[in-house]
């Protein structure tokens, strides 16, 4: 069910080098829903070996300039052959962080910066970090109150960030912060690319309902960084931002891939437990929701695949990017809410029991889906954007 | 997986013709006589813009350029069954029968519209004599374009085969259905003892027949759609000019979430029929049953909620009788429940999973 | 599952009693959803027969003050049981406009208005129509554009009045106008009691999407009235129609009893249709289905009966009553989903269909169904109305 | 059916005292032990105000009150299995074992919980012996407050009939589940072997025992509706408070509406809930078999489905192990799974139904 563009064809072949390639590299961790940082520092050393071997081969880094180590006859569909297949492998994906700084940095960089940090991604000698997300701004990046006031040859930052993946571990940080607050709220906002050792940087692990710690707070206090650190134009940040973030295209075809392994695994699964004496399997209740959800998952592939067509095309709709983001986003629920209703009592056991169902996976997954139908740009903030600028709406 | 310029262009082709063509008072003029849904003239003039022979093997025409077209026809609510007199035509030359017939639906000097049982209902059977005549047995209970189609292909149980019979429509015992929809022409067809006779028939492996089966569940599907996407445009229209509380209605946010989820349900409902048009032309039988199950159960309850939708934005605007809202709502339901319901497709989908 | 206070006990031998005198005198009639007008002559004297002998034999007006013939001693929970056996025997209920005129000219009727009319209602030789509706307004009544201006003695009205129930046949008005275009929305309206035969009121049957006409657009032009006619005083016409619309409390009692009838109707429909060859209540998603509607029958059930609790204890919340209608008129709506769901190809055929399962009741109802969600505040204003009234929250 | 002044003062008096003693932070602390979840002075605190004595016979205590403090006790997110400790008292007065475990147990001295297997469990079945013991056999799988409990009634077949036997809790194996659930002690229990000598276990008609099994679900059903209604008032003062783009975040229609649609979905469970308790009141099995299966099947989807728009509309505030939120959306899920599912309940309907 994933966009699979034929075998046998050359993107095919290219299926079949990248699944060979992840099943001899990807560091062994357990599957975890969501974006998860490594738990340990062996494990970072083990994902940053992974991700610079990732580039190394070419599978990633391709759609780069050919400058900074592209190829130039890249064809797209291989970066969506390339997360599809780590999604398959249940392997970490590219760093959402280096991502991001990359595609900022390609963009809008100066040479200096270009030299000096892309080779670093490449080698994932560095870890990115985003500063974006406030806690009083949430999916209203207007309201953000991070200030960066210009001092001499430098700019001293101080305020608050918040879900910041990777904080705890990374070099380096993609900073946005307000440089002029008469500015109308878009246009007084810089970008900045700054290094987390900078004083003044106080990370602190958030704790996340499933109990793990994955994102963090990070405070900045009078840091003071140089100049040089402006990615772009000061001003520009609202731009450099939403420019990269424009830039993941990949996002739903590895999430339909994730989607689609546990379905498989659950309808496993419901072969095996029991309701009322019959495998849960033969209940027809329980049957018309695998039929539905095996559907519902084919219309995410299928939503996935056009918005990355029309993309390619360059005949991208408003509708596109917000609709396969929803519909993952709630599909993904209903799909962990309906596994840890279909184990009934032995629903409720969870990660460190040792009865639990799949070791607790069902209960984390769950637990976890709430964030992708709130970060991101949450369920409202997408129905608002495709009522008003695709349906036309009034404000 | 976009449409090519050339399915745009016929898209847009048949959606102009169709808006001039379509008369939606007739839907709603009481015991409308099938005279009153379509005329003889807008046959013609349907197949003159290629709309019956989309299908046939020499023309090159795909399930893909089918689906352009018949998403056009729900979405105009359009009385003529030009999807199902399509598939015949292909049908016809495939296996090779009533070529005069098939030409005659190309040209629109006639319709000719597929009679299937219903799949939850027992299959039509055909007994073959000596003579080479295939005596048919048995019922269609929802033949869309049935009183106004000169033909009917009937597919029926052989032995432990197939078979596809050209029958004309006058020798099976038709009855009018009176149902949901109001902008279409459905009738029950009893085939009892109707007599074909040698060279109207041919037996023909299963395949084809759950080609016909899928290719007219898809057909309902991309009408669903079609109809769907003109009630979102109607909603959407609706609650920009309509004020209340001194605000235009589309700029409450509850609304305007309302409207977002109809809009998300009619593009993955159409994406999926579509999808599952391309899997036919793959011809590979078993990735077209999976797309088209998909698309079943996707479209089925996507536009179904989309109407309800539309229905409680208009208020009561959209409760009279003399709204077009209601003949949209009532084609798509109808559209959800024959050639296959929502249960019966997640079945299909649970029965062939690995 | 109705309110059902005991049997045995006074209310239930008073049920009993209402019970009999229902299959006595209640006129034959087909069952069709919602609120449906006479479709003859005939049938609307057999309604005039019908209303006034539930009066004659004091199962109507009990609750009248006992100048007007009411009873000094009556128990509210009486008016609940017989609007629950009219709607066990799918007899017709008391007319809405009759029961709202009452209460207005009741509460706030002049001696004359009072004389001259309540006798006229409780023999229902006077049958009422409710003109508040307007195409424009919608739910927002304040939007209301129909004028009364004065004219020596008189008022003299123009405007246009939809979704008039009975309106071709109504002897009597109960209308609502703007009489003063100056004073703020609520208050320059004016409610007025007016002979339908008047001359300028133009009655245009309104056809449904069901195909059938219960309702009415009515068209005022120029139609004289004089002053007498305005019940309570000039201005006051906000107060009046919601004190009025405030008294109908067994709504939720009788349409309960409505949805009981149709749930057991459907089981024993789904008890005979068959699915995949066995009956369609042997297949565990049906099962689940109508397990789920019966339990959200009862907590309708329950939701009528304590606003109906607590208005009588005088500790009616806001809450109370738009929980009961949002409650009902969406689970109405998707029973009579599901049924015609159930019938699966069988349930296109509609009324006048000879093979039409049980005459196309199913469909009749799920077309209505859209009714209740909005008529009488729409789903949206009453979810608007708990929302800020009853939580609190901004408007 | 409205709240007497008497459950309404007991109500209060609950919540308050609930407030106070209430620490949910132990619930977040890693391996929170049982210890920290609750003390023995809380036991006999909760005691003294009656809580443990509610149902006892001598008291005229009623299940309809019973509703009332489970209901506190969910708001509250307490530890502490008061309604299954009372009940627990009303059965050993009932039936006439224990008296002294009963009087501790109303005392505060000690606590005591029913063990009875998940309804879709094989039963744990008791074997009676020559000299009166009788020797149990299988396994309750998730006992609220099993670990915490020094005392055990449990619910066992007997041949055709049923028993209730109290032990001692140190006498069965007790092992801590790790649940969904941090806000209560949850353990399984194996009775395996456990010999109750005659004196301390009575055979019951089967009556009491399914009365056993309906208070255990609806004190889930109620808890979950305390729960919900707790994070309803979260909800509604997060969303006055915070804001976005220069509003209120409970300004917006669509939040209003799901708040509306929360607040309605708990009412809608608080009246089936109570209702139940009524139900069993009034000692008429199957009515009360329908009203606790009626509540089950309302309140285990209303409660999850407001948890879950709680935690959407608390955006990534409420997605933080240091907001409470959490705990009570598990706390919710947990009642909804345990002692009947809402599939189990609807199917129950279903299975009585005329």
């Amino acid at each position: 069910m994933s966009v699979d563009w034929g075998s046998g064809t050359e993107l095919g072949e290219f299926r079949a080098q990248v699944r060979a390639f992840v099943a001899g590299h990807a560091p062994g961790r357990a599957a975890r829903a969501g974006v998860r940082s490594p738990e340990n520092a062996e494990e970072l050393a083990e994902l940053r070996r992974w991700i610079a071997a990732l580039f190394e081969a070419g599978y990633f880094g391709a759609d780069w300039p050919v400058e900074f180590g592209g190829d130039a006859g890249h064809d797209p569909r291989r970066d969506v052959v390339v997360a599809e297949e780590i999604a398959r492998a249940r392997a970490p994906m590219q760093l959402g962080g280096n991502a991001l700084a990359a595609s900022a940095l390609i963009r809008f960089g100066s040479d200096e910066q270009q030299a000096r940090l892309l080779p670093a991604i490449r080698s994932c000698d560095d870890l990115w970090c985003q500063l974006f997300s406030e806690p009083d701004a949430g999916s209203d990046l207007g309201g953000m109150r991070t200030r960066a006031v210009a001092d001499g040859d430098d700019y001293v930052v101080t305020g608050q960030k918040v879900w910041t993946t990777n904080g705890h571990w990374a070099d380096r940080g993609y900073l946005l912060a307000r440089t002029d607050p008469d500015a109308p709220k878009h246009k007084g906002i810089t970008a900045f690319a700054i290094d987390m050792d900078t004083p003044g940087i106080d990370v602190r692990p958030l704790r996340e309902l499933t109990g793990t710690s994955d994102f963090n707070e990070v405070f900045l206090d009078g840091v003071r960084i140089p100049a040089a650190a402006v990615i772009g134009r000061p001003g520009q940040g609202w731009i450099v931002a939403n420019a990269s973030l424009a830039e993941e295209r990949n996002g739903v075809s590895a999430a339909v891939v994730d989607l689609q392994l546990a379905w498989e695994d659950l309808h496993a699964l419901a072969q095996k437990i029991e309701i009322d004496g019959r495998p849960a399997l033969e209940q027809a209740d329980v049957r018309q929701r695998f039929g539905a959800l095996r559907a519902e998952i084919r219309a995410c592939a299928l939503l996935g695949q056009s918005s990355f067509t029309r993309w390619r095309a360059g005949r991208e709709r408003v509708i596109d990017a917000p609709a396969g983001k929803l519909w993952f986003s709630e599909l993904n629920l209903r799909l962990n809410e309906f596994a840890v209703d279909l184990l009934g009592a032995r629903g409720i056991l969870t990660e460190g029991d040792t009865d639990a169902v799949d070791s607790g996976r069902w209960q984390d997954a769950y637990l976890y889906a709430r964030a992708y139908t709130i970060a991101g740009g949450s369920s409202e903030i997408m129905r608002n954007l495709i009522a008003e600028r695709a349906l036309g709406l009034p404000r | 997986m976009l449409l090519s310029d050339e399915q745009i262009s016929l898209a847009d082709a048949a959606r102009d013709w169709l808006a001039k063509r379509t008369d939606l008072a007739a839907a709603r003029a009481d015991g409308a006589a099938l005279a009153a849904l379509y005329s003889a003239d807008d046959v013609r003039a349907a197949a003159e813009l290629g709309l019956t022979s989309l299908l046939r093997p020499a023309e090159g025409g795909t399930f893909a350029d089918l689906a352009v077209v018949v998403e056009e026809l729900g979405r105009a609510g359009s009385p003529l069954p030009l999807g199902q007199a399509a598939l015949v035509a292909r049908l016809l030359d495939q296996i090779g029968i009533g070529a005069a017939v098939s030409d005659a639906v190309a040209d629109g000097a006639a319709l000719a519209v597929p009679a299937a049982a219903e799949p939850d209902d027992a299959a039509i059977s055909g007994g073959p004599g000596a003579d080479g005549t295939l005596t048919l047995a048995g019922r269609a209970a929802a033949v869309v374009g049935g009183l106004g189609a000169a033909w009917l292909l009937v597919s029926a149980a052989l032995d432990d085969d197939r078979a596809l019979a050209l029958v004309p429509a006058a020798s099976a015992t038709r009855t009018a259905r009176t149902t949901l929809d109001l902008s279409r022409d459905i009738a029950a067809v009893d085939l009892h003892g109707v007599a074909v006779p040698a060279g109207d028939w041919a037996r023909v492996g299963a395949g084809l027949a759950e080609t016909l089966d899928q290719a007219l569940a898809l057909i309902h599907i991309l009408d669903a759609v079609g109809a769907a996407g003109r009630l979102l445009d109607m909603t959407v229209g609706y609650v920009k000019e309509r004020e209340q509380f001194g605000r235009p209605v589309g700029s409450f946010q509850a609304v305007k979430h309302h409207a977002a989820t109809m809009a998300v349900d009619i593009e993955a409902a159409r994406l999926c029929g579509h999808d599952a048009a391309r899997a036919l032309d793959s011809g590979d039988l078993v990735v077209a049953g999976t797309a088209v199950a998909v698309a079943g159960s996707v479209a089925g309850e996507g536009t179904s909620r989309a109407a309800s939708t539309a229905l409680q934005l208009h208020g009561g605007m959209g409760f009279t009788w003399e709204h077009d809202l209601h003949l949209f709502l009532r084609r798509i339901k109808v559209d959800e429940l024959v050639r296959g319901t929502p249960r019966q497709h997640r079945e299909h989908l649970i029965a062939t999973a690995g």
